[in-house]
């Protein structure tokens, strides 16, 4: 067991599989020599060589492109997108061809590939730099999608993504990076499609991802001290495959839905899942099942404004509160 | 004037070579005649895009490989997929979206795909592939093999971001792979010079990328070879890229929806005495081919494209389950538990 | 009053606006001289000239900038992207230009413009030329998202997308182009964000969009007929702005609620109103509100496949009755 | 060796546009300098990208442009939003993320706007402005307005295919659009020769829309201002568009995350040997203008600066119903009734 920033997480579960597997690369713009912008590829270049370690041009395009090709004839690529906002310069990879080939090709064509990213808001970047973005994965079939909350899951869920036969889009949250937490020695591998139970509770559910799942936690905790309100919150990880067993189990023991999302409002994983819910689960709520998001805005950059914009942990609360008419 | 001097059957290409070439040709000339006949009986659905007077290029390129070379192509990707040596009923199974068809009818005409044949695909998305082809050539260089990447698109996709990054990453990552632009003068109605800066959408672009500026007649099927040849070299020998701009001319219009009405009088007619099929018929009898091996070549592939038709006539569809499968590695489409 | 094609109303619907307003500007790849290649657009050329008709190199992003930067600065362009499914190519400009740079520049910055798309599946293209991608648009904050069913929709919809002062992204339905409609003579202007009940019923409501619109009337006049559950049809049109008063109204009224989209399953425009209805519909719903979608796969091409890909007449009648009980 | 011609202040320049660029260059210098403290300070939120050694490109440009032309710019804009006459207490109060910011802290350092000033936006996506410069010289061209476009960009930014498209469609077009390529040797932290085919990474590229070559020294405001004037003259004449490379260099790292310890050994130093202030300060001299009215104008720009540092650190937060205004064009972000 060692403490490790979620941010050393990367570094170390890329390490973890391309010693494992000399058909794991790696490339991005700036992640070699300068050990990526955001300091989670230190290390790798000096550890791996130049030959699986490569620096980009700025071309999202020609990166996400030569991921596929190369994953299509042998080697499984991770490929770097400084920023999720970027999606939408090399978005036809990821709407159009990671996703559709496999099946077009009638299961001839393969695709095992990562797209690791820096998701999410926090840092006071702008409307342009600060998007969270898994709708927009999670709205494309054929692709999985992962956000891990935490070093271990970090290390666990990119494992297991690498490893993954098809096409992974792996979310870091930026404002992640600098936490920390405890991580087993060793070979850490997780299983996609896994939701993880991360405070038990009878009263409710709360579905979080990345951010959102430390700030649930602390509402599910003020919740508690300040209303006896007893949540569950479940920490998402992985929306595509999806854990639906554990969410509607969590739901048909404690009758009432929350989510609480990062991404804006309208089309998020949380109005799936919310519709999931009141599909399958319709006679087991006792309430309307609640979406607690973003506002569906662009993001401001002034941090007095982005700290509003994203749910808080007394937003959460707050609306827990309401709902269950405490 | 010089006469030419006289060419022994044996030259550069050789005999073998050229009567591989011819056939396919032939057989592509055909494959694709028939296609137009079989959307005509409505037997073939969807869009298709035809290769009606560009074959030389499929051919030439094609021929010039070896086994494990990899060819990335377009929605108008038939000639190319059957120059691989892609069986003819494999192709007209998917365009008549049959469950004989090469990708059992999932795929469609645009996205011909046999990974065994070395076609890795037919991308409908312009200039998407050029990328794709890139990265299969980087795995080529990491692990040291010795199969190069083919990539072809048409001259309106020189115009696209995609062309862009691709030529610039293959070009300073010095990759085995070949870019050849098929110019076939339009886009899909609209002529290329009105929508491009340069003559010569590929070539005049190759400086921009330190690559050499190359135009070929691409109804010549010998010069055709030639070109693929000394890329292909290129590309082994770890010297990179290169990118190749083919003159050509389609014969039919875009896609089966066009008939093609915006070409000035009189174009065609002069592409059409430049008919790649007759030129290399002209070629084989230039080198001493004797006219009944010719012929005979002819009478091989309509037989087997008779037969090829007959088959996926009486193919059945596809079963109504392929609907879900190979979404994932798994087989299946399950994105929940 | 006149029968029109859906097809010609988009060309008479553009004609109407550039006749009107020569700030209107229409750009976009073989629309000019060749007419389009869905022929929605022939005569315009030759109407309005070659300043303003014109025709493109193959680069969306190129499309999409200049329209943008021509908005920006006094025109109000129409932009065509042909298939909907190339929106991944130029999506930066769908989703990080048009609909932040209002925002983020605390309103200075004004982008009237419409893009126009042939949207939807039926054509057996395959994978790459079929989607539907209203919930690629609808996810994005910023942006209003229309897609009419009729040609008299086409016309007052795409006069009201070009005078708003916002961003308006206009999906055409393909397959719907060779149906006809009767339309008004004369100017036709429509209000964006108004949905509007196609067929009133008291038993379930069920929403649709674009192509589903006549599927879902039919399958409604099947359920009547057979099963004597007489369903009220509404046509969404306006997915942003929605009108959720109209559907929430509806639902008040018939206590049932059905989506029948064309999108694929996950985070689609379905999901975001179930969401809505599961919230603030709570106590009206008599049972759970489904959502009948395409599975979430990319579409085959094969006709046979295709079309049991999409909902059908009788797979919304089946759903509908079982949910019913009936 | 020939003595250098006396030259008059009244050259093709003159003097009052002299004056004006050193003024600029000197705030720039001053006002970046000043971003940079108060984000020492903590004062300065998110993140910014300065232009300091950059300052000579940004004010050629914008004072040989009229009124009316218009900027695009990158994030790393605010030399560019300042050398349009942008007061710095706007541009300073957006990086502190204050109400009396420019956008009032809702765009922050990466996106300067004022269209009031012709500074249509910065731009934080690579190369997206490319193609928006291409909408608004076609605005220009449509209605016969005489201003043009002037588009700045980095020389990474030469490899994303935005600006493939761009130069393409503005060449085509005949657009007056200007685009010009900061060339500072980087992208963040990459040297720019790692990861392109061509030495020049924008005059490299040029030939491939039909443009002439044009590299320049952006460290002499005299050679950019001339170098920017030809330009435009050439846009308004409907002769089209110009790519211009200016090589130049940033003296701090590409954002202020980055100390730049990637760039070789005494690189920093050569560069400030060529300080495009320091330049322009001895040309000052050398057409004799006294050493006082330098002073002067370097007083007068400290003055303004430390008048609206204050008032920027007295300035209050943005009020938090901004987070949900101008969404929409009536003001609000109604999605829904
Ligand atoms: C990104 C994108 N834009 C537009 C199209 C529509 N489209 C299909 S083929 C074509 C013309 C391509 O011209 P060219 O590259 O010359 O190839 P050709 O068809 O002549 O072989 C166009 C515009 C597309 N498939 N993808
Ligand atoms: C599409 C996209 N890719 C990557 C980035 C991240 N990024 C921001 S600035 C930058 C370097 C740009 O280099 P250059 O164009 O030379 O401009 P400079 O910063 O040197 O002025 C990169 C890669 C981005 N903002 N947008
Ligand atoms: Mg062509
Ligand atoms: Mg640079």
């Amino acid at each position: 067991m060692a403490e490790l920033t979620y941010r050393d997480a990367v570094a170390r579960g890329i390490a973890q599989e391309m010693a494992r597997d000399p058909d794991v690369v790696f490339l991005g713009e700036d992640v070699a020599k300068a050990g990526g912008v955001f300091k989670a590829t230190v290390g790798l270049l000096e550890q791996f060589g130049p030959l699986r370690v490569r620096d980009t041009p700025i071309s999202e395009q020609a990166i996400l492109g030569a991921a596929m090709g190369a994953a299509m004839t042998g080697l499984k690529p991770i490929a770097e997108i400084m920023f999720s906002d970027f999606f939408a310069v090399c978005f036809d990879y990821i709407a159009n061809e990671f996703p559709k080939s496999r099946y077009m090709s009638n299961g001839q064509t393969k695709c095992p590939l990562v797209v690791r990213t820096g998701n999410g808001a926090g840092s006071r970047f702008g409307a342009q730099h600060s998007q969270s973005v898994e709708n927009w994965c999670m709205m494309i079939p054929g692709l999985k999608v992962v956000a891990p909350s935490n070093p271990r899951d970090v290390i666990g869920l990119l494992a297991a993504a690498v490893r993954d036969p098809d096409p992974v889009i792996f979310l870091e949250h930026k404002s992640l990076y600098a936490t920390k937490g405890e991580v087993p020695d060793g070979e850490i591998v997780d299983t996609l499609g896994t939701a993880s139970i991360v405070r038990p509770g009878k009263d409710a559910t709360i579905l979080a991802l990345a951010l959102m799942v430390p700030r649930a936690l602390a509402a599910a905790e003020k919740l508690k001290a300040e209303h006896h309100i007893d949540c569950e919150v479940i920490d998402v990880r992985s929306l595509v495959p999806l854990d639906t067993q554990t969410i509607l189990g969590s739901l048909a023991r404690t009758h009432r839905l929350f989510t609480v999302e990062e991404n804006p409002r309208l089309c998020g994983w949380g109005a799936e899942i919310v519709s999931i819910a009141a599909d399958e689960g319709f006679y087991d709520l006792d309430g309307p099942p609640v979406r607690i998001t973003t506002p569906h805005i662009p993001l401001p950059a002034a941090d007095i404004l982005e700290d509003i914009a994203l749910p808080t942990v007394d937003r959460i609360a707050d609306r827990v509160k309401r709902s269950l008419g405490a | 004037m010089a006469r030419k001097p006289a060419r022994a059957p044996n030259d550069d290409i050789g005999e073998d070579v050229r009567l591989r070439m011819y056939r396919m040709l032939v057989e592509i000339r055909e494959a694709e005649q028939r296609a137009f006949d079989l959307f005509l009986q409505n037997l073939v659905k969807g869009t298709s895009h035809l290769s009606l007077g560009q074959e030389a290029v499929a051919v030439g390129f094609a021929c010039a490989m070896q086994p494990g070379d990899l060819s990335f192509c377009t929605y108008r990707g038939h000639a190319h997929t059957l120059a691989r040596g892609v069986p003819v009923e494999k192709v007209l199974g998917e365009l008549m979206q049959r469950d004989n068809g090469l990708m059992r009818g999932k795929g469609g005409s645009m996205h011909l795909t046999s990974e065994e044949h070395g076609v890795m695909g037919s991308y409908a998305i312009i200039g998407a592939h050029l990328p794709i082809a890139c990265g299969a050539a980087w795995r080529a260089q990491y692990k040291g093999h010795s199969d190069v990447s083919v990539c072809f698109f048409g001259d309106g996709t020189t115009n696209i971001g995609a062309f862009h990054e691709a030529l610039n990453f293959a070009a300073v990552w010095k990759l085995p792979v070949v870019f050849v632009c098929e110019n076939n003068l339009y886009m899909e109605y609209t002529p290329i010079g009105e929508v491009t800066a340069v003559e010569h959408p590929a070539a005049g672009r190759a400086s921009a990328y330190g690559l050499e500026a190359i135009v070929i007649d691409g109804q010549d099927a010998d010069e055709v070879y030639r070109a693929a040849m000394k890329a292909y070299e290129k590309a082994r020998a770890g010297g990179g890229p290169s990118l190749i701009e083919c003159m050509t001319y389609r014969y039919s219009g875009h896609s089966r929806a066009d008939p093609a009405k915006y070409r000035p009088e009189g174009e065609l007619d002069k592409w059409l005495k430049r008919d790649p099929v007759k030129i290399y018929r002209e070629r084989l009898k230039q080198f001493g081919i004797e006219e009944k091996v010719i012929e005979k070549i002819g009478a091989d592939v309509m037989r087997v494209l008779d037969d090829a038709t007959e088959k996926c006539k009486a193919a059945p569809m596809p079963p109504l389950e392929l609907l879900t499968t190979d979404v994932y590695a798994d087989g299946g489409w399950a994105w929940r538990n």
